[in-house]
């Protein structure tokens, strides 16, 4: 390499840090505005803009990503005024990596619902513009340093989930979206509720500002309760899960993927964030037990009836639901000195490699439905031929999920075994291994009946329906990521400590 | 006790029927009444809050719930039309007991059945007493005004 | 002066609060819909007073919205199906 | 202003009484308690009717009654803003809504036609969850109001909010309202997502909407059935004050109460007082006026906003000197991009047209 292009490199380096400020916005605005144009023009006169639009979007991720990276965390105060009276865009390490999520997964999307939809029969003219602003809320979930524009984000993000939950309009999806929609508004109320409290005692809706400022005391508490029962509606953790199957596995698939994906699992990331950056103060072991025992109920619950299912999409879906347990298993361990760095980069990997896992298997069980025009799982016997891409990309998919080596979902659960180990949990410990096994036992009733051979008498009724190329490869390139981020996982580890929070780096010195 | 601790006391009251209201009542258009009262009380919270001060009153709050309310009536609205589809396809006013377990019996039937019956405005399955008949027939009027439309 | 409008105002309030009953027993539909309509004119009233009271000149304002827009319920109610027997 | 108006407001009906005997100021509290103690009675009697009471008609009635001493309340609260919205809001759309949904969930159910029993048939499943499940609700409810009461009673007001802020740096926000100062310039973003969140209802809307004669009220001038006699002259009095009206509100936003939120609510009950009449018509798609209004107004905003970051320093900040001329052009153009979503969500169609007679 020679010397002159280390050297301009070096200044697109520089040019790319510099201009990482004004991308902070731009991953909001760019798929915002494409979805009003997209509305504006009709999606049949300019079918190339959306896809324009999510490169555009993501060419602003990777900016942002390249700035955290480069240059720590990123922050923009919107308007020029100053927190807490104006609002702050503010993206540390774990905000980026999950943009980078968001960018990865939503270009599958894209690429994916065009021909899925057309090919399903179903309207595409108001798919673009509720998905791309559903992007747009996504980033925005990410970057927003404020607690108020946080509530206005969740509600974009229902009111944007509901209607491609609702998409087929058969009574099914019908009935799930409108429980979707009256839980998840019950959710942002509760959330708005802990939020007047917070500010009516900080006098502060700043993420940052209020968590420095916020006491142990009653209202803190209430609040925290408040905030957290409401986010748990929205991202269906246990007691508050049924919701969640209904709507993920009766969506079309590249709906699906988005919502299990990106959707619920930003909710997942607020409660995280919320918890990390704001509560701090009321972390205690016993609190963090509460979630944390929250979180390993949702992890047995979530597999064993994902076992049951007879079709292949509620058992994607309610591995959703087991899979969000290990997020919460974050918070008891990240008290412990011992356990807190392992902890907190395990629980963000995990969200990582659980999406794009997660959104491999929807879009190969999209395939399925696409090729078969069904999901159920005795029907699936014998296919294997037909769809082996689709089924290589579902068993990949599975390895991540289940945590075996060499997979991204290995590497996550190892860092939260070590975690609780090092720090001597043996309980979370425990539940990290069965929630493996059992979601093994799920994993390869699915493969069995997929690589089973055809029944005796099989006969041929009709041909599966052949797929399009780009559907075809769109999963496996997703579950070939997350396989790949089991093999090299340091770049998102770097990326991830940039802005870590206190409560983490407080042990390290 | 101050006028601004009086009215937060009133809002908490006002949370707990809504939330009360929610889980009680079946009725989709109920569930949305109830939704709103919850919402009207987070917003009395927060107004309420913002008179606390001697010297001033806090315009935050007040901006907030100018926002929470655009958020609560877009919201209320898609509920409703959401919930009178669901009426439409299903004949039902409120959503069933348990719906997992209804899923898992027959899912592909229950979609096949509910798409046919949208189509031909069909008349209610069997072994479903409380399905009754959901598309009403258009009268001739309206039909003559709606293809003028399109 | 502020006395006597707020001793009014707390009369109304009153005055609307006791015929709330006749919303509640009903017993048709339109009776419970014209004791609202009236609940409305109630308000303005006391709007007016709060806003001599309170000396708040833009609760006026708010009492000119609801008398404009009193018709809206009235009429989607008037749209409601015609042998409608509601309770 | 807004100071004047607290310290009056702070100790009652205190104006001009401080000179006075004390006890004109101790009745005068009195009083004050008296009304803000009725209120809450009835605000509560009534929520408690609209969600557990029998009849879901009257709930419904009861609602938009709630919603009236909710505007009251607001009053109380020194939150003019609030009870324009809510007069606005409530008064118009809300019960308009919420009728033409009993209409359809209820008018239809049973036989066929509008001539509908209005009891559930005898075998249907109950509308309340079961006992235990009731005992629960009335258990977690009690906890959060003792929680909530608890908590808000004692807490004290913190030194330093965001809102005394904003009425410290009223003066470089280019308006005098204050509420209007951080809806469109402090914390404009959220003004965006809130007319986002409008334009994302109607799209909703849109892909679960029904067929067109299930959407809104049908035609009046069937041959049984003749448009009353005061409709006409009510229309031709309302439409014009109307326009007049949210021309005012969205005039006076920059310096007292008011705004594009209002206005545009104001402008959307017109909308559905003339589709309740007829006079307009739904349409399965929206023209491509239509939708330039609907996304107009965000994008507009956005691209100011965008545009703040090489004009001004910041995404969303205005250039020096321009900031009252580009709130006001925001403003206009916001009122008919809430304006419309809301007429149409109402309409539960993709566009409107007029009726030609």
């Amino acid at each position: 390499m020679s010397s002159e292009f280390a050297d301009s490199g070096l200044m697109t380096a520089e040019l790319l840090t510099a201009s990482a400020e004004l991308a902070l916005p731009l991953v909001f605005f760019v798929p915002l505005l494409t979805a009003l144009l997209v509305f504006w023009v009709g999606s049949t006169r300019a079918p190339w803009l959306p896809p324009l639009g999510a490169a555009l979007t993501v060419a602003a991720a990777v900016v942002l990503i390249f700035g955290v990276a480069n240059g720590g965390p990123q922050s923009h105060h919107l308007g020029g005024w100053q927190p807490p009276l104006g609002i702050e865009l503010y993206a540390d390490g774990f905000a980026a990596v999950m943009i980078a999520l968001t960018a990865v997964v939503g270009l599958a999307v894209t690429l994916y619902a065009g021909p899925y939809l057309r090919g399903k029969g179903l309207s595409l003219e108001h798919f673009w513009p509720l998905w791309l602003i559903q992007w747009a809320t996504l980033n925005g979930i990410f970057i927003s340093a404020d607690l108020f524009n946080l509530y206005v984000m969740l509600e974009l993000l229902t009111l944007t989930g509901a209607p491609l939950a609702a998409m087929a309009a058969d009574r099914a999806a019908l009935s799930a979206a409108l429980r979707y929609m009256l839980l998840a508004l019950l959710g942002s109320l509760a959330y708005l509720l802990g939020v007047a409290l917070l500010y009516g005692a900080t006098g502060s809706l700043h993420l940052q500002e209020v968590g420095a400022l916020l006491e142990a005391d009653a209202t803190a508490a209430i609040a925290a309760a408040l905030i957290t029962a409401g986010l748990f509606a929205k991202a269906a953790i246990f007691p508050l899960h049924i919701w969640l199957m209904p709507a993920h596995s009766n969506a079309p698939a590249p709906a699906s993927a988005a919502l299990s994906a990106l959707v619920a699992k930003a909710v997942v990331y607020l409660v995280l964030r919320l918890w990390l950056w704001v509560f701090p103060v009321l972390l205690t072991a016993p609190m963090g037990w509460l979630i944390g025992g929250i979180g390993a109920v949702a992890i047995v619950y979530g597999a064993v009836q994902a076992m049951r299912q007879p079709r292949l999409k509620p058992v994607i879906a309610y591995s959703t639901i087991a899979q969000f347990g290990y997020l919460l298993l974050l918070l008891p361990l990240v008290v412990l000195p011992a356990a807190a760095l392992p902890a907190w980069q395990g629980a963000a990997y995990h969200a990582v490699v659980h999406g794009l896992a997660k959104a491999a298997a929807f879009l190969a069980a999209g395939n399925m439905i696409y090729a078969l025009g069904h999901d159920r799982l005795e029907g699936l016997r014998g296919l294997t031929p037909y769809l082996s891409v689709s089924m290589l990309a579902l068993a990949l998919a599975f390895a991540s999920l289940m945590g075996m080596p060499p997979t991204g979902g290995f590497l996550s659960k190892w860092l939260l075994l070590s975690g609780a180990i090092a720090a001597e949990q043996w309980l979370w410990a425990a539940v990290v291994i069965v929630g493996g096994l059992l979601a093994a036992v799920y994993a390869f009733r699915v493969l069995a009946y997929v690589h089973a051979a055809p029944p005796s008498g099989w006969v041929e009724l009709r041909a599966p329906r052949r797929l399009p190329r780009i559907m075809e490869w769109t999963p496996v390139v997703l579950a070939l990521l997350a396989l790949l981020l089991g093999v090299s996982g340091m770049p998102l580890l770097q990326l991830l400590a940039h802005g870590a929070p206190e409560i983490v780096t407080q042990w390290a010195e | 006790m101050s006028q601004a601790a009086f009215y937060a006391l009133v809002a908490g009251a006002l949370t707990g029927i809504g939330i009360y209201g929610l889980i009680t009542q079946r009725h989709l258009l109920r569930r949305v009444l109830a939704v709103n009262i919850l919402g009207s009380s987070v917003f009395l919270l927060l107004v309420a809050l913002a008179r606390r001060h001697p010297d001033y009153v806090d315009p935050v709050p007040h901006a907030m719930v100018l926002t929470g309310i655009v958020i609560a009536v877009s919201a209320t609205a898609f509920a409703l039309v959401l919930a009178r589809r669901y009426h439409a396809a299903t004949g039902l006013t409120h959503l069933p007991e348990d719906e997992e377990s209804e899923e898992a019996l027959a899912p592909g039937l229950l979609n096949r059945r509910s798409l046919a019956d949208r189509r031909s405005g069909g008349g209610p399955p069997p072994g479903q007493p409380e399905r009754r008949q959901g598309a009403r027939r258009r009268s001739d009027e309206d039909r003559r005004s709606d293809e003028g439309a399109q | 002066m502020t006395l006597l409008y707020t001793g009014l105002a707390v009369f109304l309030l009153l005055n609307l609060l006791v015929g709330l009953m006749r919303v509640y027993f009903g017993p048709t539909a339109a009776d419970r819909m014209l004791a609202a309509l009236l609940f409305g004119t109630t308000t303005v009233a006391v709007l007016l007073l709060l806003a001599e009271a309170m000396a708040l000149s833009a609760l006026r304002d708010v009492a000119l919205l609801f008398t404009l827009l009193a018709a809206v319920v009235a009429l989607a109610f008037t749209r409601l199906p015609r042998r409608f027997k509601g309770r | 202003m807004i100071r004047a108006l607290a310290d009056d407001a702070v100790s009652g009906a205190a104006t001009g009484a401080a000179t006075g005997a004390a006890t004109d100021l101790e009745i005068a509290a009195l009083l004050w308690w008296a009304f803000d103690g009725l209120l809450a009675l009835g605000l509560l009697g009534l929520a408690y009717q609209v969600v557990a009471g029998r009849q879901l008609f009257r709930s419904v009635v009861l609602f938009i009654i709630y919603g009236l001493l909710m505007a009251v309340a607001w009053a109380r609260l020194a939150a003019p803003d609030l009870a324009l919205a809510e007069a606005a809001i409530g008064a118009g759309l809300t019960g308009a809504l919420l009728l033409s949904a009993y209409r359809n969930l209820i008018g239809t159910d049973g036989e066929e036609g509008p001539h509908a029993p209005i009891t559930p048939p005898a075998g249907a499943p109950p509308m309340t969850v079961p006992r235990w499940a009731a005992l629960f609700a009335a258990a977690l409810a009690g906890l959060l109001v003792a929680g909530i009461g608890w908590v808000a009673v004692g807490l004290q007001p913190p030194e330093q909010t965001a809102g005394r802020l904003a009425l410290e740096q009223l003066a470089e926000s280019g308006v005098e309202n204050p509420v209007t100062a951080v809806l469109l310039n402090f914390r404009s973003i959220d003004t965006i997502g809130e007319v986002v969140v409008l334009f994302v209802a109607f799209l909703a809307a849109r892909v679960v909407a029904q067929e067109l004669d299930h959407a809104g009220p049908g035609d009046w001038l069937r041959a049984s059935q003749r448009e009353p006699l005061l409709v006409g002259p009510l229309i031709a009095f309302i439409a014009p004050m109307a326009v007049l009206v949210t021309g005012y509100l969205l005039w006076a936003g920059g310096h007292q109460p008011g705004g594009a939120f209002q206005a545009g609510a104001v402008l959307a009950a017109l909308a559905v007082l003339l589709r309740l009449t007829g006079r307009l018509r739904p349409r399965l798609e929206p023209t491509l006026l239509e939708r330039s209004v609907l996304v107009g107004g965000v994008v507009l905003f956005s691209a100011i906003g965008l545009a703040g970051a090489g004009l001004a320093g910041a995404v969303l900040e205005y250039p020096p000197g321009w900031d009252y001329r580009l709130i006001l052009l925001i403003e206009t153009v916001l009122t008919l991009s809430i304006a419309l979503p809301l007429a149409l969500l109402f309409s539960g169609s993709g566009g409107l047209r007029q009726e030609v007679r």
